[in-house]
Formats: C-alpha cells, structure tokens, sequence
C-alpha cells in the first residue's frame, strides 16, 4: 500500500545520503584541530588557496565571456546545432587527465600556437581549467535562455527594440541568474579539477599580490594529492579540509 | 491610416510535429478591424506573427502600399498584444507601457493610457501581482503607447474569466474603432463584436473571407457553418426538408420563370446537398410551421434558451425565449431567405 | 542592427568553439598510428580499458540503485530537503583529490566500517565512482519525474492504482528515458574520474574474464597519467586516444 | 447512488506564492450535479482535487455517510476529469480508458463507452494525436469505466474551443444525468447547463450556495452578480431608479400595510444600497418604462444583442432581439420581481 512504497523509497534514498553523507561527517570529525590551525598559517598553503581561488575564477570568466553568446545561439538554434552541441558537452565525458592531454597536443609544443608555452605556465593552467569547466557556463545560461518566453522578445522587436536592444533589456536581465549560475559552476569545477591541471601544469609561477612579486605554488587539489602522496592521509586532510571550506563558500553560492 | 495586406506562405516545423504550412492572404483598409477566425491549429497565430515579423516567409506584406516584407518587427510600428500577456517581469506595469516609447517619435503617456484602460492604480506593480484582466489591459496600453500603425491581436481574451472577457471585450471595441488591427480569435461571439471583415482559416488556409454578415448567415462549408454556430442540415438524412425546398423551387419556377429557388441547390457541387441556416433564425411553433420537430434538450443561456430538435435524421437547434418541454412536438419555420447551401 | 548582434555573438561562439575544438583535432591529428595500434593491441592496456568501462558501470548501477528512490523523494518534496539536496550537490563541487581523501577518511582504516579495506581495492574504486558520480543519476531522475505532470499520477491514484502500481505503470515508463541518461551520465562521470581514484585505488586487483583469473590494473585514467609521468607525452597520447574513443562511444550514448 | 459530503480546511503553500487557504463545504445528493463556480484562483480546483484525496487537510469527507477522509484517492471509488486531459501519453485510447478497470470489480467496457461517446474509431490511437474535444471524450470515458460513484470535473472544458465545448457539454450533461458529480467551471452558462446546485467560490470561501435560480437570480453580493452576469446597480448612483424604487415602498406600504417593497432594502446592510437584476429581465422600449437611458454599445450575440445603456450614472446591460441604435434614448422597465439587493 501508499506507506509501504513510502518507507521503500525513503529507505533506499537514505543508504545513498548515508554512502554521500557518512565519509564527509568521519571527514571533517577525524580532522586534529592543532595541525589545521597549523596548516591554516603556512605562508605555502595561502598561496595554494590564493592559487586555488583566483586561477579558477579567471578560466570562469573566460568561459562566461565566450559562452554566453554561444549559449544565445544554442538557444535560438541554428543549423549544424547538433555539431556544435556536441563540442560543447565533449569535455564533460573526457577522462581528467586525457583532458590534460589534449589540451598539451592542441597548445603545447608542436601545437597550433607555437608562440604561447603552456607546460607549467598560468597559461596552461587557465586553459586547462577552462576546458573542463566552459560546458557548465554554456549549458546553465542556455537553459536561462531557453527558460525566456519567446513571446517577451518578441513583444519587445514589435515595439521598437532591435536584438541588441532585447538582449540588454529583456533577455539579458531575465537570464542574468543563470549566467552567474553558471559562472560559479564553471568556477567550481575549475576548483575542483585535479588530472588536467596535473598533466597540463603541475607547478606555476604566478603574481602573488601578498608577495608583491611571482611566486610558484600548485593547484589546490595538486596540492592535496601532493601532500598526501608526501606527508600521508592525516596531513593531506588538513589542507584538504581548508580546500573543502574554500569549495563550501562557492557551493553556498551555487545554491 | 495604414492600410495593410499581407499574402504569406511558410511552412513552420516544431520539434517531432509535422512541417505546418500557413498560406494564406488577407487586406485591412485603414482603420477596420479584421478578424482571422478559426480552430485551435488553424494557423491563425503563425499567420498573425509572421505579419508582425516574427517568421521567416515567402510572399508579401504591405503597409499602406510599402512592401515591408524585409523590415525586422522593431521597423514596423506595429502594436502586438498576446494571449498569455506576455508582460515584461522585471518590470513594473509603467515601465511596462513605456518600453517602446524611446524608439518612437511620438508616443502616448504612459499614465494618461493606464487610466483610460482603468488601470493607473496598478502603475508601480509588478506584472507577476496581476489579475488576469488586469494583464491584459497592461499588454494593451504597452501596445497603444507606441501610436501603432497597426494592431494585431493575438486571442487576448482567451485566457481570461468570462466576466472579464465581456468587460475587456467592451474596452477593445472601443480601442480598435479608430485603428487598423487583425485580430485573432477561435470565439465567434467576439469575432462579431469586434470585426469589420472576417477571414476563416483552416489547416492553414482562408477558407471563406468576407464581411461578417456573410460568413455568418452564408459559411462558404460545413466547417465554417459550425464553426460561426449555424446549423448545418444534410438535406439526404433531412428528407421532409428536402420536399418543401423543392416544392418552393416548383413553385417559385412556376411564379417566376427563373427555375431557381433561393436555395441555390444546381450549383453544380455536392456540397449543395447540405444548407446552412442559423440557429436564431429557426422559429418554433409558428403557426405556420414548415415541419414538425421533436424536442430534444434545453439548455439555458443568458437571454434565451438553446433548444436542440430532432426531425427525420438529423438535429438543429434555434432559440426559444420560452422554452418548450423536452419530448414534446414543435413546429419549425424555416425563412427560406436564410437557408444557404453550403 | 540585427545583422550586427548575430555577427557578434556567432564570432564570440566560434572562439570558444575553435578552444574547445582545435586541441581535440590536433590530438587526432597529431597521433602515431604505428603506436596507436600498438597499445591496442597491448594486452595491459586491454585490461585497463575492461576496467575502466568495468568498474564505472558498477559504480552507475549502485548510484541508480539508490539515487533512483531518492530522485522520487526529492522530486515529490518532503521536510529537510534542502540538506539532503545540498548533500546530494555536494560531490559535484568537492576537488577530486579531496573526494579520494574525504573516502578514506569515512570508509578506510579507522573510518565507519574497518571490515573492509578500501585502499587499493576494487571496493574502493567502486565507492570513489560512485561517490563522484551519484549525483548525476540522483539529478537527471529527479529532473525526469519533476517534468511529470503531477495531474497524471492523480489521474492514476483516484482510477484505482496505488503508489506502488502508479509508479510501474505510469511514473516509472515515463521518466524511464531520464533514468537511463542519469545511468549513463553517472557512468561517464565514472570513467572520467581521476582525482577520487588516484588517491584511493591507485591500482587493483580484480577479476579479469578473459585471463580467468584475478589481475592487477590501474583505472584509465590514472594509467594514461601514470603512463605520461613514466614514457612522455607520445606514449601516453595514443593510451588516451583509446580511452577518448571509449569514453566517445559512452557520450554518444548520452545523446 | 451516492450522497456526499464535504467540509474541509486547508491552507496550500506554493513555491514563492502566498498561502492560500480553502475553508469550503458542500453536499451532494445522489445523481445531483453540485457546480463550483468562481473566479481562477478561488480555489475552486484545491477543493475538487482535496474531496479526490489529492491533498492532505483537515475536516470531513464522507460519502453515503461514511467518513472517507483518511482513505487515499484509490479507494474512494471517484471519477475525475481533468481541465488538461491527463491521458497517460505512453498508452493507446484503449489502455488510456481501461486503466482503472483492473482495480475494481464492476467496470464498463471500453470500446462501448468510447462508442457511446463517439471516439471508437481512435481506440489504437496514442492520446498526443487527438484533438482536445477527442481527448477530453477519451478522458470522460476513462473516468466512467471504472463506474465511478461520484464524478470529479474540474472545467473539463475550458481548453475547448467554442464548437467543441458545445458539443461536449451536450455529451456532458446526458453522462452526468444519473451520476452524483462535483463539476467546477468559471463558465456561467456551463454552470446553468449542468447544474442542480451551485455553490459559489471567491478567495478560498462559499459566497452563496442554491439553485441555479436562487444563484442567478438573488445573487448574494456584487461579486457574484457580476459572476453570474447580472446587472449590479449603485442605487447612490442612480438616484432615479431609488425614486422609483422608494415610489413603490411606500404605495405597497399604503395599499398592504406591510411596509415592505419587493425590494428588502430595509435588511439592515449597507448592501441594500445595490440592487442586482439580470439584463434579461429589463425590458426595452416598453410603453410603461421606469425611466429613460441611452444606448452606449450593442454587441450581437447568437441569438439576440446585449445592448449597454447608462442613466443617471450607472450603466446597465439588457438583450434585445431588435437592438436599438447607439446614442438614442429608450425607455426601461425593471421587473419589481426581479430586483434584488445585493
């Protein structure tokens, strides 16, 4: 009957929150308080999370300012959609680290822009980054797009506006949120990405702001993976508690 | 002042749906209202966005003799109002009636319209904490604010309560007497309210076009009959109608010489075989009635009653201030000047 | 005018376009096809690619298995769904490497269930897929029911079905296409995963049919990455071009 | 052969909407037809769908006596009908209607009831091809297969077009002639139609409950005059018409001493200063008019002309078969019978 279907399905859901849930509550119940505080101090670790931060938010920003439009035309549609849909979603299935190294055989040495190194440079990072994360900036401000009555633009054409005029008036103040939606999922991914990053620029040199001057450090989860590979599961779940803290400010954002 | 025409043929294909193709002509003179009349499917709102500008086509549209076919919407100056409203969400309702007004020489206030459409009240809200009605006469002023050329009108009472819509339909009367406009629309009653010429389309063409005294009293087909709500009567099931129309035909050749009665029966098509006649112009038991009917049901309508009556095969129904008893006998009249084959 | 605004954004669409498009067709272009056949034919790589379509489709049906109910919850409403969302959410914006950490930290020594190791161990391998990709299954079966009418399961409730037959026969067939996009997108996710991987099951043991036994294998991913740190870009491209074509297959599957 | 019964309370929250609370009761004799009439967002739909079992609320829903408000929609034994149809698109016409027949012991046969409705020939059809009058035929037959013991219809045609809504409406009430039903429409002259008794929604609350006599002729307050489609007249407004009125208190009161004028203006509410009556019942050009008012607008409707008229400064509407012109004078008779405060 109707509660037998009910405590079924509430059962199976909580074994999966419990599968989700239980590893992050041991995570964050086995940290030792004294070495993240310690952790929290290194003059290393805030330039990783400065790293962690700031090289994600630039490849976010790329892919907004390249994917809206694109995401404008796939919502409109046009023909050869299918390709370019494709294209877009590609980078979603790719293997991290095959990710990574594509990317080296498209831009690195011997690719098609001789000119720019990307091994080991912010360059690469950033690309790498943009990468994985210009499908999530594209999809979510095509759905805002694609949530847009038709009848709203075409209420405002009738009426005197041209397409650039409907999109600063109309379209683009009614897609606005799920731009920055996706934006800051893009954002998110960039944090998150490990394989291309390893494979694509393990270490960079960057300006760090604090220093007044380049620095180098790793992408925050190179870095978690480095630290644990060195120093071992408990040291590594420090840093990778401070990173987790870093990811659950954007997250709260996302939502 | 704008006299539009527009003779259009595109064909539209929405995802999984079968290709759609309009094709279909009609002319405004300035200022009279033109309703484009038809089942849900018919094309009529295709028709009615790709005037606007919305659509690609193939053919011609004009504005008093310019051939504007390649203007985008915004170059028109044309006014739209839609069937969902279509209101700007973001916006407030002022805001609302004067989006179009930048692009425009000369404009209409904003305030002066709201309060004319009885609506200044609500000029600070925002859209979405609308009535229905109250939407609607926003849409309306939005459209008006621009001085538009032209009207188009896609159902705009459709979605509203039927209070609203008689309220709304009185307002539109009004709006639309000094302002070329097509107006769309599955209503009939609305469609004589409000229109100056009909045109019936179906499965994407004009089947009948002309004023609405002729496509009401004389549909060109079964379907335009039915759907204007005259009767359509198959003179092969209606045997004893059959008789007295060709009894008149006799006795009007006899009288005449023309050989031809008003129901037009040899012009050549199978067609012919049925007429039209409507429903207000049946009488009951009149003393000289041409048959007898029995009745069927009653069903109450604002001034009237609708009263369905069965003879020989077929049904009609017609209109009866008094209603008879369901299962009793009636005699129909028939004025023969309003029987039209079709 | 219109001309201008399509011009602009189809120009600003086709760069993101040729940075999404022009590395993936210099990888295929760039690659040996001696070494390509080589590795195909490589009895190594054949176990790492039985894994790593393997173990990602274990980790896809235990994420519908649970995510499945969880999606109707979710999608019907109830009191504290926003934690459970967030938590289901969660794993998308965790870092990868983090993921792995945050596993071992639950579910390896001294974690929730010390009877069964997860380092290093086909369990492990699962419970990081699974972890990572439990989401995709969970959203695009909730997104299935969500687009159900809600008057079609009362029109099924008050003809005489209760909740269990409502669901056979009406919920169930019509969100079924969303559960099988979630399981192949849960899949996908599955195989593409690096990070979570690398840090808890590094390498496996597990049983391999066409040798009858129990070999030892890497992940793809984690093997294409070992395989570049290892023998260069070269040796590890035309391993990632055989991964790419798996994974292609899996996305066409997607569409 | 069901008598039911319904009294309930509950308060709806939407997503960003404010809560909505519907605190409504109504009962139904066996083979009655019970209309909920009101405006969209009355509640008139939570109400229906809450007496199906589709929502939980407190108060009590019985049938035949027996309390069913803690049984799931499955067991009550209902039929409903939605506004949108709700066939399952994944199953033929067939299975559409047969679905609920599995579940009870006594059913009717499919291919008779779509026979009887006149939808047989699209039994292998897939619900996403039909029409909407075809669907919403499939949709009745599906309900009615399960011989449901009472019929739930929640403006099942209000998505129609006008032909389609007529003769589905006829279909309609022969179905609901010997079944007890719940129907809710905003549509007066549907309501008319099926009607045994109404009951009148507005904001979540029954306004008025009767017959549909009692309903369109003694509306219990403008709101449901208006929603009836009666005249709702000021009478501060119309001072003539007050004159008038008072004229015949006060000569009842000389010649039968009762002090009372049809017109109970004296019930102690401030509403008595309204006075609703039904433009059917005004009568125009009458040689012994109350008073004289001017045409303003005449709309042409089936079968008559709804025709506006103003005096003092109210407006009016009434029907004449022969519409005046507008901008004339005519005279008006107000029926003392048909006046009623409001």
């Amino acid at each position: 009957d109707g509660t037998s279907f009910t405590v079924a399905t509430a059962t199976a859901g909580s074994l999966l929150m419990v599968a989700l849930g239980l590893p992050l509550f041991m995570f964050v119940a086995r940290q030792t308080p004294a070495l993240v505080i310690e952790k929290a101090l290194d003059p290393d670790v805030h330039r990783v999370l400065y790293l962690g931060v700031y090289g994600p938010l630039l490849a976010a920003l790329l892919s907004l300012l390249f994917g809206v439009p694109l995401a404008h035309l796939l919502a409109k549609g046009f023909s050869g959609q299918p390709l370019v849909e494709s294209l877009v979603d590609l980078p979603l299935v790719v293997p991290h680290s095959v990710a990574g190294i594509i990317i080296l055989f498209g831009f690195g040495k011997g690719g098609a822009f001789p000119q720019f190194s990307v091994l080991g440079t912010m360059v690469g990072l950033v690309l790498a980054m943009a990468f994985v994360s210009a499908p999530y900036a594209v999809n979510a401000s095509r759905e805002a797009f694609e949530a847009i009555d038709d009848r709203l633009e075409y209420a405002s054409r009738i009426h005197g506006a041209n397409n650039w005029e409907t999109f600063r008036r109309v379209t683009g103040p009614l897609a606005v949120r799920g731009m920055i939606t996706g934006g800051v999922l893009a954002w998110a991914r960039a944090v998150s990405e490990f394989g291309a990053v390893a494979v694509v620029a393990y270490s960079v040199e960057f300006f760090y702001p604090f220093a007044g001057g380049t620095v180098t450090a790793q992408h925050a989860p190179v870095f978690v993976y480095n630290t644990y590979l060195q120093g071992g599961l408990e040291e590594s779940g420090a840093v990778a508690f401070l990173l987790l803290a870093v990811s659950a400010v954007i997250f709260l954002l996302v939502r | 002042m704008t006299r539009l025409t527009a003779d259009i043929r595109s064909t539209f294909t929405a995802d999984g749906a079968e290709p759609f193709t309009v094709d279909a002509a009609l002319e405004v003179e300035s200022n009279e209202t033109c309703v484009v009349l038809g089942p849900s499917g018919s094309g009529k709102t295709l028709l009615l966005e790709t005037i606007a500008g919305f659509h690609e086509h193939t053919g011609v549209v004009t504005a008093n003799g310019t051939d504007i076919t390649g203007q985008p919407p915004e170059e028109r100056g044309f006014g739209f109002v839609f069937q969902d409203y279509a209101l700007f969400p973001h916006m407030t309702v002022r805001e609302n009636v004067e989006y179009g007004t930048r692009y425009r020489e000369s404009s209409r206030d904003a305030a002066e319209l709201l309060a004319e459409l009885g609506v200044a009240h609500l000029s600070e809200r925002n859209p979405p904490t609308l009535s229905g009605g109250e939407k609607q006469r926003v849409a309306l002023a939005r459209a008006l604010a621009i001085r538009p050329s032209v009207m188009l009108l896609d159902e705009p009472l459709a979605a509203l309560d039927v209070p609203t819509q008689q309220a709304l339909r009185d307002d539109l009367v009004d709006v639309l007497a000094d302002v070329t406009a097509v107006y769309v629309t599955h209503n009939r009653t609305t469609a004589r309210a409000v229109a100056d010429r009909i045109v019936v389309m179906q499965d994407g063409r004009v089947v009948q076009r002309g004023t609405p005294e002729d496509v009401f009293e004389r549909p060109a087909s079964p379907m335009v009959a039915r759907f204007t709500g005259a009767n359509v009567i198959d003179l092969s099931a209606a045997p004893s109608l059959r008789r007295i129309l060709d009894d008149d035909i006799g006795s009007q050749a006899r009288s005449d010489g023309s050989g031809r009665g008003p129901v037009d029966r040899d012009s050549g098509t199978d067609a012919a075989d049925h007429v039209a006649i409507r429903p207000e112009a049946i009488t009951l038991n009149d003393a000289d009635g041409d048959l007898s009917a029995t009745v069927e049901r009653v069903v109450r309508e604002d001034a009237t009653s609708r009263v369905t009556l069965a003879f020989d095969d077929v049904t009609v129904e017609a209109f009866a201030t008094s209603p008879p008893v369901v299962g009793t006998e009636v005699a129909l009249s028939f004025p023969r000047d309003r029987l039209h084959p079709c």
